[in-house]
């Protein structure tokens, strides 16, 4: 079980990086990176994953079964969310920016910064 | 005022349900939450106006829940056949029905009701016309398909909130 | 040893399964996008309802909480699903070729422009 | 070399690094050392069920704190970047007017949507939420009152009372630990605050009370993002 | 015998997920996609459901309960982004 949503969460990476290097227009771009940081959140709370465990909850239905998963990597991942959240709305709002200068949302016409 | 008390009333049922206790700690925090939020959100929120709190409306809500149960089962025995026979008995067509109904709750629950029921999907409300995506249409005339779709969900709707 | 209604419970669970499935099959069956979406959105919240009724069956101390999600599942899956068939009628998705009638465009051209969507 | 190619072979690469990473991958039977320590004392020390919750808010308050303070910073920068002249505004954001199902089943559901962010983070050491979800929750009930009513605009000052207010009443929580205890800064244990006993909403001490301003704060914060968001459409 | 009909219900929606992908993935139209899209949640939903309840933990539904809500809110946005202003 846990080998599937490692597998899962490692694809998830690769597909992502190959959509930012791939992808020309820049909201695809932002998409991939998206995937990309979920496909490391959810590598991470596969890593605190303990077979038969059960959510960090010790109510009383938990206390039954005894046995949880790691609460640490799930902390790391919900503020790693809320930061990726952050530079997704971020990196949108750049691109807004730009589209409204020049008109365009292809990664190729912007060459302010290359040598 | 009613309106308040009406949506103060649904948030709080809905922070009961959620919380699943009736210890006083939550009754306290739910009904200050309530407060607040129907505070905030109550200048819009003119369709609580239209709910009538009468036995009559009472007993027409009971009946329209079974009605709709009813017609919601055989929707579905209905879909199934469709779809698992091989050959598509499909006849589709949208056509236009007129509703008496007048307020705003009324009209929503109706057009709910209409998607969730037999090989119907309101697909456009304009004024008094719902106009009716149908899986199997019959006739292309109004009075017909009024009938036959609209008139037995319409006579409680009518009685619940006018 | 389990009691006759959790057993009741279980069989409706499978048969809120089976109707989600029915409404996967009809969405892939169907010839054009109404077709599809009168059969999708009936038969999954259908399946969800029924789910939720064959949960409640097994564990009756969820009542209230699984209460407040069919509520919302049965008032939200329509009005979205509403949406949709607006947004795609308004933006010039074909009906099926079996379809008989079509009322709705004899609208007035005034009230019911279509949408031109600029690229 | 084509542009393909060098793509390929960059996803290749990567994939090479992380391949080993994935086959010493054994699912473990056991917790390693700090899991452990807060399964074991995690309740006694905070008196949060939701160990998630104590490790986030008290465990490594710290962390949260600059955590929101990186959700400020981004909110205020989009806030800058796209804000618009006050003197070309357009007429309306709509084409076509919004269907009346939607308009009339906003007025219920955005107050119930609240209603549920709330019971979100009031919830948090015993349920699986918290402040930063029921914050998310409360900010989708705002992308509802945009979508149903083309004309609504966010009250900045609203926004910028409740996300100041509930930012520096954080911050307050945690001097008075700081204070008032052994010297931890946000720790949950601040006399005043109830302890009740373990599984009912009064507990936990300061955590809920947290919880509750983290969600006001990062609902305000993300309600700003979208609404500078839908303003900066509407202009031209 | 509960628990095999719930793992039996498991794999019949698990089985409707994969059908709808089909339809996700053959479109052709956008709206085609976004009916997809809500079908697939509406199955997740259930499948969170049968989750808690081999798992026997109340608290999951509050997850299903968020994602209908995420759901519900995706579907109209995606719409409304199709057709510019609705």
């Amino acid at each position: 079980m846990e080998y599937i949503i490692i597998t899962i969460g490692f694809a998830l990476t690769i597909f992502g990086l190959y959509g930012i290097l791939s992808q020309k227009n820049m909201i695809k771009i932002i998409i991939g990176f998206s995937l990309f940081t979920t496909g490391i959140n959810i590598v991470m709370v596969a890593i605190g994953f303990i077979r038969g465990g059960t959510a960090p909850i010790l109510d009383e239905a938990g206390k039954e079964i005894g046995k949880y998963v790691d609460p640490l990597p799930q902390a790391l991942v919900l503020t790693s969310i809320v930061i990726g959240l952050g530079v997704t709305a971020l990196m949108l709002a750049y691109v807004m920016k730009l589209y409204q200068d020049k008109k365009s949302l292809n990664i190729n016409d912007y060459k302010d910064l290359k040598w | 005022m009613k309106k308040y008390i009406l949506l103060f009333i649904t948030l709080m049922i809905f922070w009961l349900l959620l919380n699943s206790s009736l210890s006083l700690e939550v009754f306290v925090i739910g009904a200050g939450v309530s407060i607040l939020i129907s505070l905030m959100f109550c200048s819009k929120c003119d369709i609580f106006n239209e709910i009538s709190l009468t036995p009559k409306a009472i007993y027409a809500t009971l009946m329209f829940i079974f009605v709709f149960l009813g017609a919601l089962i055989k929707a579905n025995l209905s879909i199934t056949k469709r779809v698992l026979s091989p050959s598509l008995p499909i006849n589709p067509g949208i056509v236009k029905v007129k509703t008496k109904l007048t307020s705003k709750v009324g009209r929503m629950v109706l057009a709910n009701a209409i998607t969730l029921t037999p090989g119907t999907f309101t697909l456009e409300i304009d004024g008094e016309d719902f106009f009716i995506h149908w899986v199997d249409v019959k006739s292309g005339e109004t009075e017909e398909n009024t009938k036959e779709i609209v008139s037995s969900f319409e006579k409680y709707l009518k009685l619940m909130y006018g | 040893m389990e009691g006759i209604l959790e057993i009741t419970g279980g069989v409706f669970m499978v048969l809120g399964a089976v109707s989600l499935l029915v409404a996967s099959i009809g969405l892939y069956r169907m010839p054009d996008f109404y077709n599809r979406i009168q059969i999708g959105t009936k038969a999954s919240t259908f399946g969800a309802s029924l789910s939720i009724v064959g949960v409640a069956l097994i564990f009756p101390g969820w009542i209230p909480k699984l209460l407040a999600m069919l509520l919302f599942i049965l008032f939200t899956n329509p009005i979205s699903s509403h949406i949709v068939g607006r947004t795609a009628y308004f933006t010039n998705v074909p009906l099926s070729k079996r379809t008989k009638v079509d009322r709705l465009k004899e609208m007035s051209p005034g009230h019911l422009k279509k949408v031109k969507t600029k690229d | 070399m084509g542009k393909k190619t060098m793509i390929a072979l960059i996803t290749l690469a990567l994939a090479f690094v992380i391949y080993p990473l994935y086959q010493s991958y054994n699912g473990s039977e056991t917790l390693k050392d700090v899991g452990q320590y807060y399964i074991d004392n995690g309740v006694e020390e905070t008196g949060a069920q939701n160990l998630v919750t104590s490790v986030v808010v008290t465990y490594r308050g710290l962390d949260t704190l600059g955590e929101v303070t990186i959700l400020f910073l981004a909110a205020s920068v989009i806030s800058f970047f796209l804000s618009f002249s006050k003197n070309d505004r357009i007429k309306s954001r709509s084409i076509r007017s919004v269907t009346e199902i939607l308009t009339t089943s906003t007025q219920v559901l955005v107050p119930m949507i609240f209603m549920f962010g709330v019971y979100i983070f009031v919830n948090g050491h015993l349920t699986p939420g918290g402040g930063f979800q029921g914050g998310a929750v409360i900010a989708s009930g705002i992308i509802l009152m945009f979508l149903s009513n083309p004309r609504f605009k966010l009250s900045h000052k609203v926004i910028q009372f409740v996300e100041s207010t509930s930012g520096i009443v954080f911050v307050l929580i945690g001097a008075a630990g700081a204070l008032m205890m052994d010297g931890d800064f946000l720790s949950n244990k601040i006399p005043g605050f109830g302890f009740g006993e373990v599984g009912s909403i009064i507990s936990a001490g300061a955590i809920p009370v947290i919880y509750t301003f983290l969600g006001l704060k990062v609902g305000a914060e993300l309600s700003n993002v979208l609404g500078v968001f839908v303003e900066s459409q509407s202009e031209k | 015998m509960v628990d095999i009909l719930i793992y039996t219900a498991m794999a019949i929606s698990s089985i409707g997920v994969l059908v709808a992908l089909v339809r996700f993935v053959k479109g052709p139209e956008k709206v085609d996609r976004i009916v997809a899209v809500d079908v697939i949640s509406t199955i997740g939903i259930t499948l969170i459901l049968i989750l808690a309840t081999l798992m026997r933990r109340e608290i999951y539904i509050d997850v299903a309960i968020v994602y209908a809500i995420l759901g519900f809110i995706g579907v109209i946005v995606v719409s409304r982004f199709i057709k510019r202003g609705m």
